[in-house]
């Protein structure tokens, strides 16, 4: 098998693509967005529970290939408990790591997000990992609905 | 299917795949296993040999000119135009206009035609098949107009029924607009008596050829459409060409599309007189390179020969279908009984978007995604499909190669 | 004209030639002399061999592909939009839209921002020196919609007066769409002060850079026009492709144009989403060796700088006007102030078409006819006019076999 | 200079050009029509006395190329006195000796015509050659516009 394949489904992607964490509508939320990627067809809904500037709660729905499902599951695990700036600041390092080949996918520096350092080398799928985050930037500023393209 | 079938096919797929210089390219170390023909097909070396000899030894403005280069350019520009006519046994060359492709075809069709003939509470009658083309130029004009579109349903085997093309026809229906060879599905369209249906009542046809053209012969007389439409790309021709064929008397009557050079007789502030056909409808400089380039790949597929390509094609849809099939919660989306070498199909939950980037890295090209047809991927309750997409110089062995780059996803996925 | 200023332009021509394969050919065993640059320029090799390489390495459908070929046509593609954008200087990519030229640009304007924005009572204003393309879709749009067609009159010299624009803009002119050089007169308009002029009436202004782009560097944000056109085979690009450059907020307010694949975010029989700019003017399966061509062109002319062009075909224009009026009877059409190296004439007592097959068994290439500028013919009062029109390969000497051979056939004719 | 260009121009065609014969409208015709060549913007307008299906007089005006002058020029001499058939006939086998290069310019059949047949060398310009002859069969014909293309 292809080694950059190998790289792009790690097992933890596989994992959280056949069981994604934090999957489903929460009773309530205080920011949501639903985000759509027209050229495959993905879409995700983020819902996020925000208080005093601070994330508590960070919930998903939707339909898509393993990389975005497996990215909104990680993504809603690991912004939760964060502020608002840090969830922001998060996404700018998740979107460096997964365009730019210079930069070192460092466990200590990423967390699990380092596995995502493998879409780099598949550039139409990069849209599929960010979706997500597009979505949850989107929940937080109010903009109801974001496209990527 | 049997190794004999295999070998009655009378193409010698070895020498047409050294006819393709792309199928040298070795993506990720591999051998280029080229499945997206349905999406553009590869450029034989006269092809594209065609085009920089142009370049090279005869560009010039064509028609105006007098001199050396603009003879030699508007002979050859024109030349191709006989060759397009010969083709598909279009009556004359006054029925032949240059296009981009068949989008721009069918919405230069809905601009001339459909502005001048149809009007409000008329009907347009397509498929629940067609490719986006061939959906949204009659939404825009039935926005505009206050006109109406209809659709034939289609089957779970990705069919339409004759009898839903008659009940659907009516009085108000002033033109039938459907593709012969379904992009996503590869059914084969009944499209004669879809016509011959139409034309009872007086009813144009045009029939959207982007699919059909690549894998058989089409004679448009004997099919007797109005409009039948040529992708340049996918028939192993340049990009940026295409043929709209219309029948002269039906072309003689509409008004003309695009406004500029070429397409007028005398142009003055106080009134402006139109060329005759075919110039009326070819504004402006032309991609002639373009149709040099289609022109060639014409004369290319008549020398394979429709039958050989037929049924090789025919050999590796059959055999591809069978083989796929063994694949665990592997389904074919469509399965017409009349079906051109197109596979599209979905997987138990792997998305087809995964599929794409794993079998590409095994060096097989596939297109993932809704092909631009997405009433068909809301008829099946699919977000997209894969698809590979077969033509003459494909071989089994790349079939098989599919096959087990999906064995390989399946595994990985679980 | 002194030697000393033929030196120091700093162009390499010889270097130059020999990037263009074609000026190798040998007419009736003469050397070539093409001057028929207006109507389309020759291809330098490295933009053969782009299109060339696109075919055997690239060649694939763009956009909805997740395959190495797929990738590859992509980026090329929107690589080579990228490569507009900065030779245009457009804010952004979504101000590109790739068209089939000049012709197709304004015929896309004339049906979106025409039929959106203009109507009955409304003027649209042009100049008397414009191209049938900046013509006839007006005249289609003002039949169809009620609207007038306005036009700045020329003098004797082939210019507009500042003053005619002044005057005749009103407040029911929607657009301003004028020629920035004209093909048949040469002349370069002071379309900066127009755009001003229209501007201050908050009146949006479309450029037609079909003959201005070959000839010096245009800064679409430094001019400020609201739309901009390119022809890719008059700038030394291949056939069937140009730009259509808009303003991104005016192109957002536009509807569609053609309906299909690519321009779409969504399609369902209950109702379709367009896509973002600058996809929504793009349907179907573009040109994409023909943008990959164009981008390779534009690289090749800011490798060579306009600058150097500039100052090359100004001493040509200057030298050959000079030695063109040593002929008996000759008389140059087009005397503007400000114009590029383009040259009409007519000869007492010879036909145009006579001149043209004349020189052209001298090796010579000049365009012969109205070419497409009727308006211009009629007040000039004459039926055409022979053109020699210069680029950055043409040499003095090409100059001289010209008036050679019009002095032969001077003598011929009597 | 080029031989092609020499026989193209022969001094007939250059003296017809000059000093064109039967130029000018007649008093009266019974049978005339306008010719117009879109692409060079030549135009010809023939004018027929024709009477018991013979062509008693035959005359043009316009603007145009030598070779359509010349052409005009020379049919308007040469038909009359023709019956409209032989005048038809004449028109066949002026047109297959400006297009078809095997055909012998023989003199003895072709009488004056047989200068034109240089025209075959210049593809471009068979229309300015023939217009005076779609002219002529158009007034015959009674049909009062043709154009070439
Ligand atoms: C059935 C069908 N119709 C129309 C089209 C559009 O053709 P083009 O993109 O060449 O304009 C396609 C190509 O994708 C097609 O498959
Ligand atoms: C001034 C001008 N405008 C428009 C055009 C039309 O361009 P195209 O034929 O490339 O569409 C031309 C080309 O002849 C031109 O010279």
């Amino acid at each position: 098998m292809n080694d950059e394949i190998k790289e792009l489904y790690q097992q933890v992607i596989l994992d959280h693509n056949k069981n994604p964490r934090n999957f489903g509508t929460p009773d309530s939320c205080s920011h949501d967005a639903n985000g759509h990627n027209p050229l495959c067809g993905d879409t995700v809904h983020v819902y996020l529970t925000v208080n005093n500037g601070v994330i508590e709660d960070a919930h998903f729905k939707g339909a898509g290939c393993a990389i975005s499902k497996a990215s909104a599951s990680i993504m809603t695990d690991i912004v939760r408990g964060k502020s608002v700036e840090e969830a922001k600041k998060l996404f700018e390092a998740f979107h460096k790591l997964i365009v730019d080949d210079s930069i070192e996918p460092d466990v200590d520096v990423y967390g699990k997000l380092a596995v995502f350092a493998g879409v780099r080398e598949f550039p139409s799928r990069v849209k599929c990992a960010s979706l997500a985050w597009h979505t949850m930037q989107a929940a937080i500023d109010n903009t109801n609905e974001v496209t990527t393209e | 299917m049997s190794d004999q079938t295999h070998l009655t096919t009378a193409l010698d797929v070895d020498a047409i795949r050294s006819d393709f210089p792309i199928l040298q390219q070795k993506p990720y170390g591999r051998e280029l296993a080229y499945l997206d023909n349905g999406a553009t097909a590869q450029k034989p070396q006269c092809v594209i040999a065609a085009v920089n000899t142009y370049y090279r030894e005869q560009n010039s403005n064509i028609h105006r000119g007098v001199h050396f280069l603009s003879e030699k350019a508007t002979k050859a520009y024109e030349g191709a135009r006989t060759t397009v006519k010969n083709f598909l046994n279009a009556r004359s060359e006054k029925e032949i206009v240059f296009v981009r492709g068949t989008t721009e075809a069918i919405n230069l069709i809905a601009y001339t035609f459909g502005r001048s003939q149809i009007g409000e509470g008329d009907e347009i009658l397509v498929s629940e098949m067609e490719h986006h083309s061939n959906i949204v130029p009659w939404q825009i004009l039935c926005e505009e107009r206050g006109c109406t579109l209809k659709v034939v349903p289609i089957s779970d085997s990705g069919e339409i029924s004759i009898e839903d093309v008659q009940q659907l026809i009516n009085e108000r229906t002033k033109l039938v607009s459907m593709v012969y060879v379904s992009n996503s599905l590869g059914t084969v369209n009944p499209i004669k008596k879809v016509i011959d249906i139409a034309h009872s009542h007086d009813i144009p046809v045009l029939v959207d050829g982007a699919q059909s053209t690549p894998h058989m012969r089409v004679d448009v007389q004997e099919l007797g459409c109005d409009f039948y439409t040529v992708s340049g790309h996918k028939l192993f021709g340049p990009t940026g060409i295409g043929v709209l064929y219309g029948r002269e008397e039906i072309l003689e009557n509409m008004p003309p599309f695009h406004g500029g050079g070429d397409m007028i007789r005398s142009v003055s502030f106080s009134g402006t007189e139109y060329n005759s056909l075919p110039f009326k409808f070819e504004a402006g400089t032309p991609n002639i390179a373009g149709t040099i380039g289609l022109a060639e790949a014409m004369k290319y597929v008549d020398s394979i020969g429709y039958d050989a390509i037929h049924a090789h094609e025919q050999d590796l849809l059959a055999y591809a279908t069978e083989k796929l099939q063994t694949i665990d919660g592997l389904r074919i989306i469509g399965t017409a009984e009349n079906k051109a070498s197109v596979i599209s199909f979905v997987m138990d939950g792997i998305h087809p978007h995964d599929i794409g980037s794993f079998v590409d890295r095994q060096g097989v090209a596939i297109r993932v995604g809704h092909h631009c047809t997405q009433p068909v991927m809301e008829k099946f309750g699919i977000p997209a499909t894969s698809r590979a997409s077969f033509t003459m110089y494909n071989t089994r062995e790349e079939a098989d190669r599919l096959v087990e780059a999906l064995q390989m996803v399946r595994e990985m996925f679980g």
